[in-house]
């Protein structure tokens, strides 16, 4: 039912192969699937976007994938998980500390409260260093002050002393993208990264990780509900829903020719401000609730081209639809759906 | 935007059970009533409390255990076995399970069970009175610093702070030193030593209100201070204050025992249980029973009054937000 | 449209904080809002856009009178209102009501929602209670939501059903103005767009003008027929939505548009980016001359030492930047003319 | 941070200030004739004019307090109307055996309740945690006299391991002074232990769930460098606070535990001077006690403020 999407690079350009995930964690009612069948894989130098609302399961996915769900609440099952060819399924917790920092960094939403209170800026940036790159304290200190400097951080030497509270949201955002560049990871996870950043300190973010990603090669995974961010960083695009990859294509095919309603749905729905609009549209009703999927195609409740055949049985598979486009969509022949030029 | 994390994990699932939307509408139809029905429970913030606490098994049993104590301390004087002031000389220290003395009985021959029947009486009644004066000094006060704030706020904080930085029961003792020792007393003493406890806690739940949007968009509209006062303040203060109740009666009664085992609370004849273990500790060696007895009431009662604190605080918790 | 009188008249208002004096401390005063004028006119609405922390929020407050203004006057249909007694700035609130970010916080969760509704009511009219139930069902079915809800309590709704219940208890005295601050923006896209389509379905029907603050600018190009832009306590442009948006005459609303990345990759490949270096301004620390010097890429001398005044753009609205007053080439066109950055130096 | 601290010592002037009113204003709070009453019913009108004048009862209040305030500043908190000898000489005599004991109970509850409450906590819902919660639940429900009690019964009576009673001082008898705290010191710090435990443990699961704890295990941290460094540093401040409390709280409950295992401190002075209504030596005490909770108080603000970089001024 699940695989790689073909549009994968060569296995030579392969950062991350993730075959067939699945994220459990333990409500109130038992064990409930929050993540259900992702697979996917991030080619060197790639920027791949996840697109989708508040609990589609994106951020989950990714937490996964670096080890970060809880263990006694969170079961996370993956038929592969390979990291530039090395199989994170056999690794215990301890080895895969070892690869966050130096083969997985992260960057999260919050810059607010990213950041431990308690300790300088600096510290928190060389305490990677010394951790992964075994660097002593001094060696560690110069090396965080350049990396604070690379990222635009005025005054490093000066700022490296200093607290969090006494840096600005947008440089704090800075300052998690040090620590996150501190080992030249393989794969940047950025988990919405801007979205509580204003937009001209947005615009300034976005370029950073950009240049940074010029400069290193190295491979993002860029988690968002933006579109209008998405259109600016990315390569390619997965598109979840409830849990499942919906829609998986070229950043382009994406937005010019939408192959699932549900993409056409968040396309429609934002307002833009290049143009003049009429009437907004929504997709109407709620994501459904975990441990309450409909059957049938998970988006059929919601969906403006819901037919009896969506309404029951299995979830649709994901599909073929062109080299390097595919979908969940079982009425996909016949729709033609809108995108935006 | 603005959706704050909850945590590492929580932050993409919304994890309730969930009412599936409604099928076959068109796209753009308004079906945000339709499809996302009010979850069923009902009430206000008060009911919805009650309604948490009910279903907080800890809590529950609390309030069981302390109705029972409440009920026993009402009809004591109709269920002791014996009368528990009257002296039998000849049956002394007598051990639990001797005859007619379930418990034992004590150095002037009183029925032990018998005086902790009483006794439940008299330690609850202090707890009401030191909750009372405690209560009347730090709720207004408290009440008035928050609402007001500015100079009298800091006038109120700083008088508080000098109650505060007063060792709590080297007060009591030295007040009821000057007053003369007795439950009064002894208990005034405690209330005005848990006041700042209320005087706190009402202040900040009232600045934490004053800055909720509700209170701003009363003002908006255009209502009078007195009435966003009645319908908005003093309701949700309600609950966080029982809170504090149920904590700060377990300080209370465990300050009465303290302060009649010293001997300057509840004077002989009667007995509260501090003073019994106060009378046990002279005889621990041969009549060890005396002292355990009332210790063990009473560290099932304060027990019974943290453990409900502490459901109540969990029923107190905000409510989840859902996904809008 | 300019024809008619102003609904409502801000002019020069100014909110000043200052924080309690600390020991051992100089007592800064900051100047949240300092000198905005706008006027509302009958039945439109004007967006007001600006970062956070620019003061858009507390001008909403300030002309609100919930802080105190520190100057200036806000004339709500021609009664001035700063500087009314208390009794008298109640009766003048029923013309003027206001929404706000959070839809969780602006019910009071102890109180139904007829309650809640029913506020507004009991304070401007004179109702009695079966009128005043009869009323707030008709409110809440006005607003989308069966009338029956009314018996229930806040934390009984969604995000979105609670922002309607605060509209449609903004609504309840039949007030002439709305003053929405952030209204949409804690709700996810569908939501939102079906909470803007009541309020446009709401000014349509109730002939409701809207203040209407917001950041995000897709929302504001869509729902506002007018449009001021905020920095640093002051609007530094402002006129007709489309031409602010397709012509912007100032550098910082020309900055502030190409930050939004447009959901459409072609376009966004072909736009030009403006990146502003820095971080959005500190109120309390406010550069002399124009105050977005330190971060304008055609910042002249002039810019860093003489404040600008507001010059008249071509279109509509107005202008404060020197590039229109004393720089040698706009005069009120679109900042969007200058080829470069260099060519304005010059001058 | 000399700012900082001059500040904070700046700030409890007004609060000892007040406390000098209320410590004052003790007589004031005596029913009746103050002198009558403590002279009590058979006293002669000479022995009560007696009593009255060495209070200084004949006096304008304002006199009154400030003769008071002055020499007590001076080291000077009169005498005790009882046995006659100076106030101050019988408060040194017992503030360092408190002082002793308070701190003995401090480092006990400290010992029980850090590894407790990080145990706790990490391991949250499972057995270890429930049974440590009920453990501190319990803990704060017993009376500390109570449990004095048993511990004596079991450990010097039925074991006869310790002493039940009496102190020996340090410079007399090391040995001697350590078995007759060990009693006495357990007995007072499992309360403060107790409380301990929830505060901190309540903290660390707060601090648990901050967002700069996943960015610390992102950054491949090992668990002991997230739990003992990131955790550890922001889950104190809480601890910290209720440490300040807990200081005072312990001089209070020392009285008790001094009363139950007869250690000679400042509550058996405490009581004997209650008992017999001697006012200069209830002041007194009250007064050094206050001074003591105020300094350490101050101690633990420093110590806040090291931990807090917020509160710090730069």
């Amino acid at each position: 039912m699940t695989r790689t999407l073909p549009l994968d690079r060569p296995a030579a350009t392969t950062t991350l192969e993730v075959e067939d995930l699945v994220v459990e964690v333990l409500t109130e009612n038992g064990w409930a699937t929050v993540v259900d069948g992702v697979s996917f894989s991030l080619g060197r130098g790639e920027t791949l976007g996840i697109v989708g609302e508040s609990g589609s399961g994106k951020s989950v996915t990714c937490l996964a994938i670096a080890g970060l769900m809880p263990p006694r609440q969170t079961r996370v099952r993956a038929g592969t998980l390979r990291l530039l060819g090395q199989d994170l399924t056999a690794l215990d917790q301890r080895q895969m500390a070892d690869i966050r920092g130096p083969r997985i960094a992260m960057i999260f939403q919050e810059p607010m409260s990213s950041l431990n209170p308690a300790f300088t800026v600096g510290d928190q940036i060389a305490e990677v260093l010394r951790r992964h790159e075994g660097l002593s304290r001094k060696a560690s200190k110069a090396r965080a002050i350049e990396l604070l400097d690379r990222v635009g951080v005025p005054n490093p030497a000066r700022r490296f002393g200093q607290y969090p509270f006494e840096f600005s949201g947008g440089m704090r955002q800075r300052v998690m993208i040090a620590i996150a560049l501190a080992c030249t990871p393989d794969i940047i996870i950025a988990d919405e990264p801007t979205t509580a950043l204003d937009v001209t300190v947005q615009a300034q973010i976005l370029e950073l990780l950009r240049a940074i990603q010029r400069e290193h090669g190295m491979s993002v995974i860029f988690i968002t509900h933006d579109l209008g961010v998405v259109a600016d960083v990315c390569d390619r695009v997965l598109v979840m829903y409830a849990g499942q990859i919906v829609e998986g294509a070229l950043l382009d095919e994406l937005f010019e020719d939408p192959q699932h309603p549900y993409m056409e749905g968040l396309l429609m729905a934002m307002p833009r401000m290049d143009q003049v609009s009429e009437a907004l549209v929504s997709i109407p009703g709620h994501p459904p609730q975990v441990g309450a999927m409909p059957a049938g195609c998970r988006f059929h409740p919601r969906c403006s081209y819901t037919r009896e055949q969506c309404t029951h049985g299995d979830a649709p598979a994901l599909e073929q639809v062109g080299p390097t486009h595919t979908t969940r969509c079982l009425r996909h022949p016949e729709l033609t759906l809108r995108g935006t030029t | 935007m603005t959706q704050s994390q909850t945590g590492p994990t929580t932050s993409e699932l919304s994890v309730a059970p969930g009412a599936p939307a409604a099928a076959g509408l068109p796209a753009g139809t308004d079906v945000a009533a339709v499809a996302h029905p009010p979850v069923r429970h009902r009430g206000g913030a008060w009911s919805n409390f009650r309604r948490r606490v009910a279903k907080n098994t800890g809590a529950v049993i609390a309030l069981g255990v302390l109705g029972l104590l409440v009920v026993i301390a009402v009809i004591a004087p109709w269920i002791t076995p014996a009368d528990p002031n009257q002296q039998d000389l000849r049956s002394v220290l007598l051990p639990p399970f001797s005859d007619g003395y379930l418990l034992g009985s004590d150095q002037l021959g009183r029925d032990i069970l018998s005086r902790l029947i009483m006794g439940t009486r008299v330690s609850l009644l202090a707890i009401v009175l030191a909750l009372a004066v405690a209560m009347v000094i730090g709720v207004p006060a408290g009440f008035l610093s928050g609402f007001l704030g500015g100079r009298f706020d800091m006038l109120v904080m700083r008088l508080n702070d000098a109650a505060m930085s007063f060792p709590p029961l080297l007060l009591a003792i030295a007040l009821v030193g000057v007053l003369g020792p007795s439950l009064r007393n002894a208990m005034i003493a405690v209330g005005i030593l848990l006041a700042p406890r209320f005087l706190r806690l009402v202040r900040g739940v009232v600045i934490g209100l004053k800055e909720e949007t509700f209170v701003e968009a009363s003002r908006s509209i255009g209502t009078r201070t007195r009435t966003i006062i009645v319908r908005h303040i003093l309701p949700n203060t309600l609950s966080p204050l029982t809170v504090a109740i149920a904590v700060t009666a377990g300080y209370a009664m465990l300050s009465e025992a303290g302060l009649s085992f010293l001997g300057l609370g509840v004077q002989p004849p009667d007995a509260s249980w501090g003073s019994m273990i106060r009378e046990g500790f002279l005889y621990v060696g041969r009549a060890p029973w005396l002292g355990i007895f009332p210790g063990v009431l009473i560290a099932l009662t304060v027990f019974t009054f943290v453990t409900l604190g502490d459901g109540l605080r969990d029923a107190l918790g905000r409510e989840e937000r859902t996904e809008s | 449209m300019i024809e008619t009188e102003p609904l409502l008249d801000v002019r020069d208002l100014q909110v000043t904080f200052s924080p309690r004096k600390k020991m051992f401390r100089e007592r800064v005063s900051l100047r949240a809002v300092d000198g905005v004028s706008f006027q509302l006119y009958p039945g439109e609405t004007v967006g007001l856009v600006g970062e956070s922390g620019c003061g858009k929020s507390t001008t909403a407050r300030g002309l609100m009178r919930l802080v105190e203004p520190s100057g200036g006057s806000v004339t709500l249909a021609g009664r001035e209102l700063l500087g009314l007694p208390a009794n008298k700035m109640r009766k003048a609130r029923k013309d003027i009501q206001m929404v706000f970010q959070d839809p969780y916080s602006s019910l009071d969760p102890s109180m139904l929602v007829l309650d809640s509704i029913a506020e507004p009511i009991d304070v401007h009219l004179d109702l009695d209670r079966a009128q005043t139930v009869e009323r707030v069902g008709a409110l809440l079915q006005r607003v989308g939501l069966p009338a029956e809800y009314m018996y229930r309590y806040p934390h009984e709704f969604s995000g979105g059903q609670r922002q309607r219940i605060t509209i449609a208890r903004a609504i309840a005295a039949d007030p002439k103005i709305l003053v929405l601050d952030e209204a949409v923006s804690a709700l996810d896209v569908s939501t939102q767009n079906q909470v803007i389509g009541l309020l446009e379905d709401l000014s349509r029907d109730a002939d409701l003008t809207y203040l209407f603050i917001a950041h995000d600018l897709s929302v504001v190009r869509h729902i506002s027929d007018r449009v001021a832009v905020m920095y640093l306590g002051q609007i530094v442009e402002h006129g007709d939505v489309d031409r602010v948006f397709d012509a912007p005459a100032h550098p910082y609303t020309e900055a502030l548009l190409s930050a939004v990345p447009l959901p459409s990759p072609k376009v966004q490949r072909s736009r030009e980016r403006i990146v502003l270096a820095g971080d959005p301004p500190d109120p309390s620390k406010v550069p002399p001359g124009c105050r977005f010097h330190t971060r304008c890429k055609y910042a002249m001398d002039v810019c860093r030492t003489v404040v600008p005044l507001p010059t008249p753009t071509i279109g509509s609205g107005e202008v404060t930047c020197h590039l229109h007053t004393s720089g040698p080439q706009l005069a009120g066109a679109s900042v969007r003319e200058l080829t470069t950055p260099h060519a304005a130096v010059v001058g | 941070m000399l700012r900082f601290l001059l500040l904070r010592v700046l700030t409890t002037i007004p609060v000892l200030v007040l406390v000098t009113f209320v410590v004052f204003g003790l007589v004031l709070l005596i029913p009746g004739d103050p002198a009558v009453t403590i002279a009590g019913p058979d006293a002669t009108v000479e022995q009560v004019a007696a009593i009255r004048e060495r209070l200084g009862l004949d006096r304008s209040l304002l006199v009154q307090y400030w003769d008071w305030v002055t020499s007590a500043m001076s080291g000077d908190l009169g005498t005790s109307l009882y046995t006659s000898r100076a106030v101050a000489t019988s408060i040194g005599d017992a503030l360092p055996v408190s002082i002793a004991l308070a701190g003995a109970a401090l480092l006990v509850s400290l010992v029980i309740a850090v590894p407790t409450a990080i145990v706790s906590a990490l391991r949250r819902g499972t057995w270890i945690d429930r049974v440590a919660t009920l453990g501190s639940s319990l803990g704060i429900a017993l009376p500390s006299f109570w449990l004095g009690l048993v511990f004596v019964l079991v450990f010097s009576l039925t074991l006869g391991w310790l002493p039940a009673t009496g102190y020996v001082p340090f410079a007399t008898d090391p040995a001697a002074w350590v078995t007759h705290l060990i009693l006495p010191a357990l007995t007072l710090g499992i309360a403060g232990a107790a409380e301990s435990t929830r505060q901190l443990r309540g903290s660390i699961i707060g601090v648990l769930q901050q967002d700069y704890v996943r960015t610390a295990r992102a950054k491949g941290l090992r668990g002991r460098m997230v739990v003992g460094k990131h955790v550890m540093k922001n889950a104190s401040v809480p601890l910290v606070t209720v440490l300040g409390l807990q200081i005072t709280a312990l001089l209070g409950g020392a009285v008790l535990v001094e009363q139950v295992f007869g250690v000679p401190g400042l509550g058996q002075v405490a009581i004997a001077a209650v008992t017999t209504r001697d006012i200069p030596v209830i002041q007194g005490i009250v007064l050094v006690a206050v001074l003591v909770a105020v300094v350490c108080n101050l101690l633990v603000d420093l110590v806040y403020g090291y931990l807090n970089p917020k509160v710090r001024p730069r």
